[in-house]
């Protein structure tokens, strides 16, 4: 629904005038790169884009994004989101957070956003670490994370974020990496496409506190182990030679297996529609399985109301069997007498 | 019967200056809905008035107990009235529980009617009375018509086959009916609304009518009462009026607000008694283009608002203290990031949850410091249920000129009480006028207005305007981050500046009662009335008073230092511990004395003159 | 971990001396009554039982209990109860709340104290409405509900708080409803049993703003073909005479046989230790399919460690390899030095 | 060099009263280390020191950039001493973005000393110099020593084949050989503490010590310096001494405040600057059987304290400002139960987010006003770092004794700032007593204490004492629910009277200066070391102040009306617009003047001589 700018764009036309504070080295680099470079393809007017931010490190984006922008207070940035996309539907509004900033102070707002489903985009940088508060243990933290708040190890078990968003009902959840820029791209691309809210959880290194957490998923040497690339309608493999595969048991719990001791029919076909590939990707955790990453829930159309154009539908048919609104009709709609 | 009712009676009719009338009963007796008619019809008859509903704190209490005790207080009058009054002349009860709670009121010597047929041993056992009041001497001293209502309304029936428990229920109009030619009130709008709000069914029209011809003919025939009365039209500013409760105009004056301003009204808020009628009101107004958004909570409501400011609509949260308190985070940011924002909060009993369905003014020192630093903001408060409206527009007006949030205080005593309302044409309103961004300059989100300190209003879709506003301190000319420490100070001292200045708007404060007298009343709020009518009382009982009553507690106006400064002693009402007070012994060195109730019940009248007249006569 | 009372305890000594608050045929009577008799049932000592609520007509419960009890403020009874059990791991700790006090404004301390587990009892008393505020629309209303504050109809997509909980890592889920006194108890006896956080959702009728809500469930005429009765263990089969079953599809969607048309076992059968059945389960929605009553989700043990129980353990453990903490040895721990 | 180090120097010697130096570097340099060590080597000269860090907001800004700069003062002294200094005497610099940041602190006349290999173009570029600055003419006036510390690092270590980044990173402790040297400070122990520091690399611990005996060498040796300087033993209370930060001691204390009142400490909290490392030091001290709770948020902390003191822990829960605005709602909550709870607020920047790495005092009003109703708590205020640990027992006194929430406000200041403190011997320090509930009468959970007002304290798990408590209003006997008006204002009542009554235990108040001045500096919190020695210095210079410092901001001492009305002029200095001053004129109603700075950092003491002055003179 956003208004495409008149002309080409690049990534530069996306880049602010303010210098950029993270640490050398720090994932959100690359991410903002690659944010910037996909706002000049999608040709989203600088105007006609609003960045939210609540406060961690990653909520220091919107200074850095040539757009209008609201660095807001921890945790609320769904809020401030919401007031902006239901006043202004026009406007292709991002939401920008952290492990910290969407599911520790701000998870009631997260989750409410996701019920509603306005037509946002959330994109949550997950170091699974309070970075700017100097390293205390996040909600994605592992359990048994030495933190400085958890000196003998974090006792929480932590939330997957998709399994949450996915208990509140997104309809909209993808998981890519910041390293990956190719893969990134084109979950912010699936995420703008989206009709409702699209919700991506970028695994995101923060170099200073919590170094190398998704180094499995993301280095070269083992991350065909260790992620499993989803695509809709395609089986779910994975490996250096897609050598192992996702076969479901009778009771719909997921197995690995290696691809030559099955029949190709029963591997595991990802399906973004059906909510309970999503149940099965968002809950897949633990060693013995890859990291499924991509989109892995994508629902939209009939049964999937956008809240907004819900707001102003209302507002329409109401004017549509009442007339706009007349306030001296309304100032006379009690009981009246005249005084002479 | 037939056509030609209704008549004018024939027995002779005593005027009465001022009436106070109290209809009470059980929550199923419809007392909110006879007392509200009743008001409407005394309006019509010219009078001036003032109501006051008192709802239980619990939804649906048991029938026939104590807690379940509804009521309707109304004043009418031929001068000009202020405040649904004290203690009722007049009080109806329809149950003995109804009666135990409200006979304390009823002044001595005033008149009780009573439906006989519903002082049942069960009933009265459940109002806790061991025997009969009527037998146990209580009810000595007071005019009392102890009428078989239940079974004359039944006999009324008698002929139309209804179910006994429908009969049972029209029996509040038999109260009215009686009521109504008691007062000489005019009858034909009762009938009319009769007609159309029982439109559905036809039977329950022909039985409410009936019903209430027959108390009205029981009054006019029965020997029982001697005369009736006729309370005299006041002189009332000529034009069209409508009896609006606070909440209502509350919710009006922010469409119209935002309206005049040529912009969206966003209303983000979550409920909470006494203040969930503005979000209900306002849910109702969509062909007006108004949006609710009902949040998840309290910060997401004002959050949603601030967003919504951001993008160009008027932004507005409504709430009580406890909701409010959770807000003070995000208005510190709307403070910093200096967008409109209207914040309500309907006052009522605290601390904590308190006594939630109360009234008490014990929010004002939170609205002007309940903030983590330097972080001013505008405050104003509404003085009378209509006064609601014209104060929410002011507040949007404001909230638009100056940037920044401002606080209305209502409280439950408003939000709930109705008073008459002149109806305002919309198009004589004056327009509500945010400067706009004059391109001569480089754009920077900061750059201010000269007169007003105002940063520029610029919303998302603005071409070439992009920016980025947020919580941290940010320089004054560049509106970048910044941390350097003298730019920091000079923020916190335009911010305060720009909220001192608004002050420039104002015009010189009104004084009521004598204006040379020897003490200054200072109120602020819902006692305005009361407060009032207690020196104009007290004024004519001989004593020398004035009355102050700041509409905007921040800034206050500019002059009253020199108003204070003129009288030998200075009160300073509030139903608080003293907090309006504090800022006036604190900014003007005054040294003004508290006045202070705190039972979540408004000031009386005659309770103010006797407590006005004590600090008088003890500081002598 | 409850410390039992000495003597048999019966009904009424859980009956505290207020006067109770309730309308007339709220549906919060029978639950209040099948409570205070599980807990003698349980022989809880009253005085070792904590009832905390935050605020709506479900959080006066507390008043009525005769044990300790804590109505605290809206939405936060989690937070409070996290304080009590954690300080004292001996108490029977159960926090009542509605479905906007523990949904909407308390949704957050809903989802962490759910995927910290610790040892206490959640009961939901779902009505799908406000109560107390006098019938506004609350995050488990159905989409176009009119209420108050939704005159056109809720827009709102509504959680399943069974979803959400799941999403959130609850170890014990279980729903049932107010009128079915013998199931409401064994769900009692079931939660209390249960090692972690048990989260209960009744469903409740609010007779005077949202009557009849539950009706298909709870009327003796349609209640057989409108809940699906779980047990551990067995067939899902539902109807008068059981004609009517559950089956999974093979991409593991759920679809409504009869009976009489397919292979007893192709039945799904009920197993609570199954996450994607407890997905199923609480994902279960709309006219073609039953209401799901009874545990949807049980699981303690080993990888479902108790939040409060590591809290102790790792004091226990720091005890054992620093000694009892010596104050003294404290103050002296940084650099000192001595002035003569 | 071998085993006869440290020498003594041959040098001459000249000897000072006090020093104040700062190092000064990229946040890579280790200037903390450095500062921090040199701190330890003065307390071990038996000097008086106070010592100030100043980190960057930015986590790791890039290197070299003037956002990178991280700092480190000391003030060192042979007679007693209360602040950290204003303006260095010694300024040493690691690389030019440190010198750009800090010359213009340093005192004119100071000394500079400069790692001249780090005064690269590229450097320079990056610290926005133009040209080198000791060709711009800008280090005119300071005595200069422009060292090759790199190199002179590197030659220590040339035989030793580190890698090149390792040997950069020892070039600290040339600087502090030197500075150690220069200040004749004893070195034993720092070589002890380089030995353990670094004792799983033992390459590193000779690398180390040969850096920091190279420094002091080149000192000793060369001609650059013509002579040493000592500071003399300042008179100090004989005893074992550490060096304390105010949030460690503050976390310290709340754990001994908590055993002394046999109680288990349950700290419900949330990250936020700068109060974080509270929580980080408690989580720390799990074998005292403290708990620690990291919240989802701060609502979710001070509810969880709130409940642990109702299961009978001491509650505490630790933020700042913007965190403590969202606790609001809770903290009323407390008021309405009466149970202890401690609330720790380390102030810093605002509105809003703010200035998140600065100090100020503008949450005051929050404390006192920030909660719907009358919500009345305890507010206590330490005055020094090391102080914070005995305010911290103080609080969870009152808290227990008085059942009642109390405010702790700390700030950045005091938070990060360093003091010697006097080890106090655990078992000496007094216990703290809840009273139990006797079992005279019948229980009932508000039935109050007659001294204190105190309500008992009574725990789940305690036999036949069920009770239930909650936020509504609550009958002055019985403890139930009550909407009943007058209890409501005698219960509003009797919760203000028991926090007023906490001033009963105060001692007299202390008056420092001249008792019989004519102005009188009132101060509160982290000022107090400023006014101090601001009233010192003027009063040296014949002017006459004198100075009060209020430990509890509520309720305020009771002697401190009188003592205010006993001056000519009340001045009070604080960092924010002036939030005591007003408390002081409302209660008082004295002309109290207030000296405002809000800029992030503390008031320099020379600085508020001269606005002291100023104001004095001016108000001739
Ligand atoms: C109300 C409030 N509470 C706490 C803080 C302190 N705080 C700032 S960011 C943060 C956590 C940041 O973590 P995350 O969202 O994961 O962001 P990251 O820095 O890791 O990108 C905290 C606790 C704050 N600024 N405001
Ligand atoms: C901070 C705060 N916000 C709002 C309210 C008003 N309020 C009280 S109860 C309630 C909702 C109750 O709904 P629910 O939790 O479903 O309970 P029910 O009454 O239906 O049992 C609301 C909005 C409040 N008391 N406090
Ligand atoms: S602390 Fe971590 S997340 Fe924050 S900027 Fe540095 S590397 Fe990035
Ligand atoms: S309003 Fe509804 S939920 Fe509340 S007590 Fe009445 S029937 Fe029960
Ligand atoms: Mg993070
Ligand atoms: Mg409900």
């Amino acid at each position: 629904m956003s208004i495409a700018a008149s002309s080409a764009l690049s990534r530069k036309d996306f880049v602010s005038d303010q210098d950029v504070r993270w640490c050398p080295g720090c994932g959100d680099y690359a991410i903002l790169a690659q944010v910037q470079k996909v706002m000049a393809e999608l040709g989203i007017a600088r105007e006609n884009a609003v960045f939210v931010s609540g406060i961690g490190c990653s909520s220091r984006f919107p200074y850095y994004m040539n757009t209008y922008g609201f660095h807001s207070i921890h945790g609320r940035a769904p809020a401030l989101a919401s007031g902006i996309k239901v006043a202004r539907p026009e406007l292709s509004v991002w939401i920008i957070t952290g492990d910290g900033d969407a599911l520790s102070i701000g998870g009631n707002h997260f989750v409410h956003i996701l019920r509603r489903n306005l037509d946002v985009n959330i994109l949550l940088f997950n170091n699974e670490i309070y970075g700017l508060t100097k390293g205390q243990y996040s909600p994605t933290s592992k359990r048994g994370h030495k933190t400085k708040t958890s000196p003998m190890g974090s006792l929480d078990s932590p939330f997957s974020p998709a399994a949450l968003a996915l208990g509140a009902g997104a309809t909209f959840i993808a998981r890519t990496v910041d390293v990956e820029t190719q893969h990134l791209q084109s979950m912010l691309h699936r995420a703008a496409a989206h009709k409702g809210t699209s919700f991506v959880e970028i695994l995101q290194n923060c170099v200073v506190f919590n170094d190398g957490a998704f180094a499995d998923v993301s280095d070269r040497g083992t991350k065909a182990e260790r992620q499993l690339l989803l695509e809709q309608g395609k089986p779910m493999l994975f490996g250096r030679d897609s050598e192992w595969g996702i076969r479901l048991r009778a009771d719909a719990t997921p197995e690995v297996v290696a691809v030559k001791d099955v029949k190709p029919s029963e591997i595991a076909v990802h399906d973004e529609t059906n909510p309970f590939m999503a149940h099965l990707m968002s809950h897949m955790e633990g060693s013995q399985f890859p990291v499924p990453m991509g989109v892995l829930r994508a629902v939209e159309g009939e049964g999937y109301p956008v809240y907004e154009e819900g707001v102003h539908r209302q507002i329409h048919e109401a004017r549509e069997s009442k007339g706009p609104g007349d306030f001296d009709a309304l100032y006379r709609s009690g009981d009246t007498w005249q005084v002479e | 019967m037939g056509e030609a009712f209704p008549l004018a009676s024939n027995k002779p009719v005593e005027v009465l200056e001022k009436v106070v009338i109290r209809f009470a009963g059980d929550s199923g007796d419809g007392m909110q809905l006879t007392g509200t008619q009743f008001s409407n019809e005394s309006a019509l008859a010219g009078n001036d008035i003032a109501t006051l509903p008192d709802y239980p704190a619990e939804i649906r209490a048991p029938a026939g107990t104590l807690a379940g005790v509804s009521g309707f207080q109304l004043n009418f009058s031929s001068t000009s009235l202020l405040t649904p009054g004290e203690r009722p002349d007049v009080l109806v009860v329809m149950n003995p529980a109804a009666l135990k709670v409200n006979l304390p009121h009823l002044r001595e010597g005033g008149t009780l009617i009573m439906d006989a047929d519903a002082f049942t041993k069960g009933n009265l056992r459940k109002a806790g009375y061991a025997q009969h009041p009527s037998e146990s001497g209580e009810l000595d001293g007071y005019t009392v018509f102890d009428l078989a209502m239940t079974k004359m309304t039944a006999r009324a029936l008698a002929d139309m086959d209804l179910p006994k428990k429908s009969v049972v229920r029209c029996k509040n109009f038999f109260a009215l009916g009686l009521c109504s030619w008691m007062f000489s009130r005019p009858t034909e709008q009762t009938l009319a609304w009769i007609a159309s709000k029982f439109a559905k069914s036809p039977q329950l029209v022909e039985a409410n009518t009936r019903v209430f011809k027959a108390g009205w003919n029981y009054g006019e025939t029965t020997d029982a009462f001697a005369n009736c009365y006729t309370v005299e039209k006041a002189k009332i500013e000529p034009g069209l009026y409508s009896s609006i409760t606070g909440n209502k105009a509350l919710a009006w004056g922010l469409a119209t607000g935002a309206a005049k301003a040529g912009r969206q009204l966003f209303l983000g808020s979550y409920p909470i008694t006494p203040a969930t009628e503005i979000l209900q009101d306002l849910a109702a107004m969509k062909e007006f283009g108004v949006i609710t958004v009902q949040a998840e909570d309290e910060i997401a409501g004002v959050g949603s608002a601030l967003g919504a400011s951001f993008a160009g609509a008027i932004g507005v949260t409504t709430s009580s203290g406890p909701g409010v308190a959770l807000k003070a985070e995000t208005i510190g940011l709307a403070v910093m990031v200096e967008l409109p924002l209207v914040v309500v909060n309907v006052q009522r009993g605290g601390p904590s949850t308190g006594l939630p369905t109360k009234t008490e003014q014990a929010d004002l020192l939170q609205a002007l410091y309940g903030r983590n630093g330097e972080s001013p903001v505008a405050i104003i408060a509404p003085r009378t249920p209509a006064d609601c409206f014209d104060a929410a527009i002011e507040a949007v007006r404001v909230a638009t000129k100056y940037m920044t949030p401002v606080i209305l205080l209502s409280d439950g005593y408003l939000a709930n009480g109705a008073q008459p309302w002149k109806l305002p044409k919309f198009s004589e309103l004056p327009d509500i006028e945010a400067k706009p961004w004059k391109q001569q300059v480089a754009f920077q989100p900061y750059l201010r207005d000269e007169d007003t300190l105002a940063r520029p209003w610029v919303s998302p879709g603005t071409p070439n305007l992009t920016h980025r506003v947020g919580g941290i301190e940010k320089d004054y000319n560049s509106g970048d981050i910044s941390y350097d420490p003298l730019n920091h100070e000079r923020m916190v001292h335009v911010r305060a500046s720009k909220i001192e200045g608004i002050s420039a708007d104002f015009a010189p404060c009104e004084i009521e009662g004598l204006q040379s007298a020897e003490v200054l009343v200072v109120g602020w709020g819902s006692t305005y009335g009361a407060i009032s009518e207690a020196v104009r009382a007290l004024n004519s009982q001989g004593y020398s008073f004035a009355h102050v009553h700041p509409r905007w507690l921040n800034p206050l106006p500019r002059d009253l230092g020199e108003i204070l400064r003129r009288f030998d002693k200075v009160i300073v009402p509030e139903m608080n511990m003293g907090q309006l007070v504090r800022v006036v012994r604190d900014q003007y060195l005054v040294d003004a004395i508290p006045l202070t109730k705190i039972q979540g019940q408004p000031f009386g009248v005659s309770e103010l003159c006797d407590r006005l007249r004590g600090i008088v006569e003890e500081n002598k």
